[in-house]
């Protein structure tokens, strides 16, 4: 159960409007027009994104840091502009909190890599929970190999929700705790407050996967009280290539370096090599100078709509699809069905069916969905299916489009039943 | 009839549907045809993993030809699969390791063959071929 | 000494046409029509390039692999045609032989930390060369003090070129060689191929950091013999953010993975995870599909000119540039004076004059160059000096901009002096 | 003068200024007249390390009063130097610390005191504001 999420009231969002920023949605697949479904995966980017790219291409573009020059100057300045939009978006202390990485995968590797070098010892427990990511459960399996640590694991109940009973038990002799603050496979919102006290008594640091937080519900790290969070720009409406790393002043300078290269150090020689300050010291290599002005632009954009805002809509849609996918026969729903427990993300099987037939079907009919273990395999063994069907909604979904996704599946389960 | 000429058919056969969900239908019903993996051989050491399904394929040689039975857990894959063994089952493996599968292409579902794309199709067309291979070796170091 | 390039000869490049295809070459700065000679920093894109990126997301944006969907299939097609073009430019063998990182540097790190893993002990050596960019010192002295192993410089001389009379002996005791197949600090071309059939001779492999040789010369991983390849889109026309490895199948399959993640894996479970083939073995996370698709089209935009074109234009204006900088007073070049040893850069000081002066001043003049270590500490130890001034070249540089840096240094000097 | 009035004064001198190149003739000439610091300070200790130039510093407190010597291994760096020393330099440490350096942005230059250019002169700049702060604390102090 999420901790308390309240759901914003007042000034409606223009579906309608917002879409127009988006060209892509008027693809049409084998005749019919696009319903895309598989926001989970990744979203669409609204025209400003590209935009702010494209400028950047064809006015300032030039190599960030130590240059002289004018270019480079100005494209440093945009760039860390980009650093300071997503730092005040997640209400970080510091703008230099704020590491950018190649996605979340890369800031969970970074930070199990790092933390595991200075802080786990043979024996101690690495804490997941039983719905990551395996981005979220092969970087910890790896580094707990290294380290002759151990991964131990929060269960799920059939609703799709972390028992957290025995919390304090499962804390013991754990060194870090990782879990993502909403499942990409279930659409689960986990009670991120509640498990980080718990972990703080008893003195371990956090890492939460935002990875499908960061789109639709207002995420602080300061109220969170979080050590570290990761989340990935182009499901959060930004370009390809990019994710973000927000770790704890006094946490970020505590790990070791992660990679090595320029801009990450501060004198080299063969002797010695002296590293840079945050956030330097993670950034080795010339960095994504057009992502971190392309997230900051779909920033932005996710700022003026009102990232609460979207959320109220998104709920309202959410209530809308659980309501509608439960009058189609057969449909089991995996997950909770509270909507107020969810976000973004229905996970369902529908009948005997196969997933990836009803996915195949459904493609035909122009409405993409994703199908399969949605690289949560954990989950689907809990559940002991080999999949399921996920449709995952972004702030420019619209009723109409759930009721094509319910049209599309009643029309598949007939030919497959 | 021969690989090619059974290819024709199959082409032949789905110029009558213009519509996908019409095509689907025809490729379910297809899967029904499917000579079906003995219930022994259904096991790890015949399974092809897809990421998507699973395939389970048999070969059998008799009389020089090679004949395959097979099954799938998703029923569309099951009506390709039945699709590929009417034109290659029952034929030499010469005929079969030379054989240029085009119907897939043709009748639109080029998607299943993409190496990205690893729903056991291709794994499985593979798996065929490598039969065919092999048997193709080993009659020709009997004729030795 | 390089090995024996040839210069092309034949169709000759149209370089103002050229130059239109990239829109940000018609930029003021200071009022002055900007001379961009910071082209080893990052080069320009052509158009083709921010037209690939955009035509992606506004027309088939979509997570790759695994979808079952149309777009995700097409949009996969795309993303890997990507990998084929690069695979080609560089004549590796298999395609699944390109894995995608986020430059040069993580490239390097992914080698450094996996070979270093699975292949060094304590006494080992790295053998690199003392014209190293920092990201191929950095990530060796990090992996050699994790393994007690230690890290060898090939010396170099006066001319800025690579002593190779004991290298039989300098690769005794060493388990990987990396070094630069051109200098950015001092445009250097390294005889590869000399140094890699020595390394191999005692079947030791080699890593070649190609991020400046890649835009200026044939490289060919099959003749050169390469084990691994590196270097970045950005500087070789295409977006920031992404860059290639290139690894030999044989040595790839040997080294152990190195980050955890979606993709990467092929099952998971708690007790055991499985990972997948090549490439993906070492692509965790969702790629960066829009950097690939506009590498491809950078590679595209290469090849259509021709990089033996490219070459012989850019050697052209090379004996032009340093004929012309000869030519001013108290001018002191750093490393070759012979044209053919170079590639897009010239690294120099003139008088007593500091370099961030000189380029202040040239950058007021609207010439944009860089001054500083150039990432290369070492070098500049070499030669005792606090940096350089270093003008670097590319395909739309014209003698017109030689020209104008020539004349702006002139200017400076005497305001300097 | 008062800082104030420095700025200001230094303000007007350079509005004369319409050419980037006769503006920076005008700051190395400035360089000039830095008050140069004594060579014995010249060591580690009193180093700015910036990322293209170098800049020593050293404070001096006599009647109240904080009076800097510095020097620079680059000239603009230098003639940068001279001019925020001219501005601060013979003031108490409480006018130092609230002063509001305005002039460089007025004068065009602002890019030097931007944070990713590490070229020495913003970190002079903020070891300035430090040993102002310091003095001030003790002389709080001393007052108690
Ligand atoms: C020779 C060399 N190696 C490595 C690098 C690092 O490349 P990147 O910063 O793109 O990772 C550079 C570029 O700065 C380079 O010139
Ligand atoms: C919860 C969660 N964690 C991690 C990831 C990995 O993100 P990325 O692939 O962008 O690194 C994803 C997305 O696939 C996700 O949904």
């Amino acid at each position: 159960m999420p901790d308390s999420l309240t759901i914003a009231e007042g000034r409606k969002l223009d579906i309608q409007k917002i879409r127009k920023d988006f060209p892509i949605l008027e693809t049409t697949v084998y005749g019919h027009p696009l319903v895309y479904l598989d926001n989970a995966a990744t979203t669409q980017k609204p025209k400003a994104v590209l935009k702010a790219m494209d400028d950047y291409y064809v006015t300032i573009n030039s190599n960030v840091h130590r240059g002289v020059h004018h270019l480079s100057q100005v494209a440093t300045d945009a760039y860390e502009a980009g650093r300071k939009k997503i730092a005040a978006y997640i209400n970080s202390r510091h703008t230099h909190e704020v590491i950018f990485t190649r996605g979340t995968t890369e800031s969970i590797n970074l930070v199990a890599a790092c933390f595991g070098k200075k802080f786990l010892a043979a024996g101690d427990y690495i804490l997941v929970s039983a719905m990551e990511h395996h981005s979220n459960i092969v970087p910890w399996q790896m580094i707990a190999e290294e380290k002759a640590a151990k991964v131990r694991v929060i269960p799920i109940d059939e609703k799709g929700e972390l028992i957290l009973d025995n919390l304090e038990k499962l804390l013991e002799g754990v060194k870090i705790v990782a879990f993502n603050y909403v499942s990409n496979a279930l659409g689960t919102i986990n009670p991120a407050k509640t498990i980080i006290d718990a972990a703080h008594r008893q003195g371990i640091p956090v890492l939460l996967d935002a990875a499908q937080a960061v789109q639709h519900l207002t995420v602080d790290v300061q109220d969170l009280d979080v050590d570290f969070l990761a989340f990935s720009s182009h499901k959060l409406y930004g370009p390809t290539g990019l994710g973000v790393l927000y770790g704890k002043e006094e946490w970020l300078n505590k790990l070791p370096p992660y990679q090595g290269g320029g801009e990450m150090i501060k004198t080299v020689s063969f002797e010695k090599t002296t590293y840079n300050d945050l956030p330097y010291k993670f950034e080795a290599g010339t960095p994504d100078m057009a992502g971190a002005i392309g997230l900051g632009a779909a920033i932005d954009y996710v700022q003026q709509l009102g990232i609460e805002q979207i959320h109220a809509a998104e709920h309202e849609l959410m209530v809308y699809a659980l309501d509608t996918l439960a009058g189609i026969d057969g449909l089991r729903l995996i997950g909770a069905t509270d909507a107020r427990h969810r976000a973004g993300v229905v996970s369902f099987l529908v009948g005997n069916i196969h997933p990836f037939d009803l996915g195949e079907l459904l493609d035909k009919q122009g409405i993409a969905v994703r199908t399969g273990h949605h690289c949560a395999q954990p989950i689907m063994d809990r559940y002991c299916i080999p999949g399921t069907v996920r449709a995952s909604m972004a702030v420019y979904t619209t009723p109409e489009e759930i009721d094509r996704l319910a049209a599309g599946i009643r029309k598949a389960a007939k030919l497959l039943g | 009839m021969t690989i090619q000429e059974q290819q024709d058919e199959i082409i032949a056969d789905f110029e009558y549907f213009s519509d996908w969900m019409d095509k689907y239908e025809h490729i379910i019903q297809l899967g029904k045809e499917l000579p079906l993996i003995d219930a022994q051989y259904k096991t790890e050491e015949h399974l092809i993993r897809g990421c998507q399904s699973q395939v389970w394929l048999h070969a059998d040689y008799r009389d020089g030809k090679l004949f395959f039975t097979a099954d799938s857990d998703a029923v569309i894959t099951k009506g390709l699969i039945s699709l590929v063994i009417k034109v290659l089952s029952g034929h030499t493996p010469k005929e079969i390791s030379d054989a240029e599968i085009r119907f897939i292409d043709a009748i639109g579902l080029s998607s299943h063959l993409s190496p990205t794309r690893s729903n056991g199709l291709l794994s499985m067309v593979k798996q065929i071929k490598m039969y065919a291979v092999a048997y193709q070796a080993k009659s020709q170091i009997a004729q030795q």
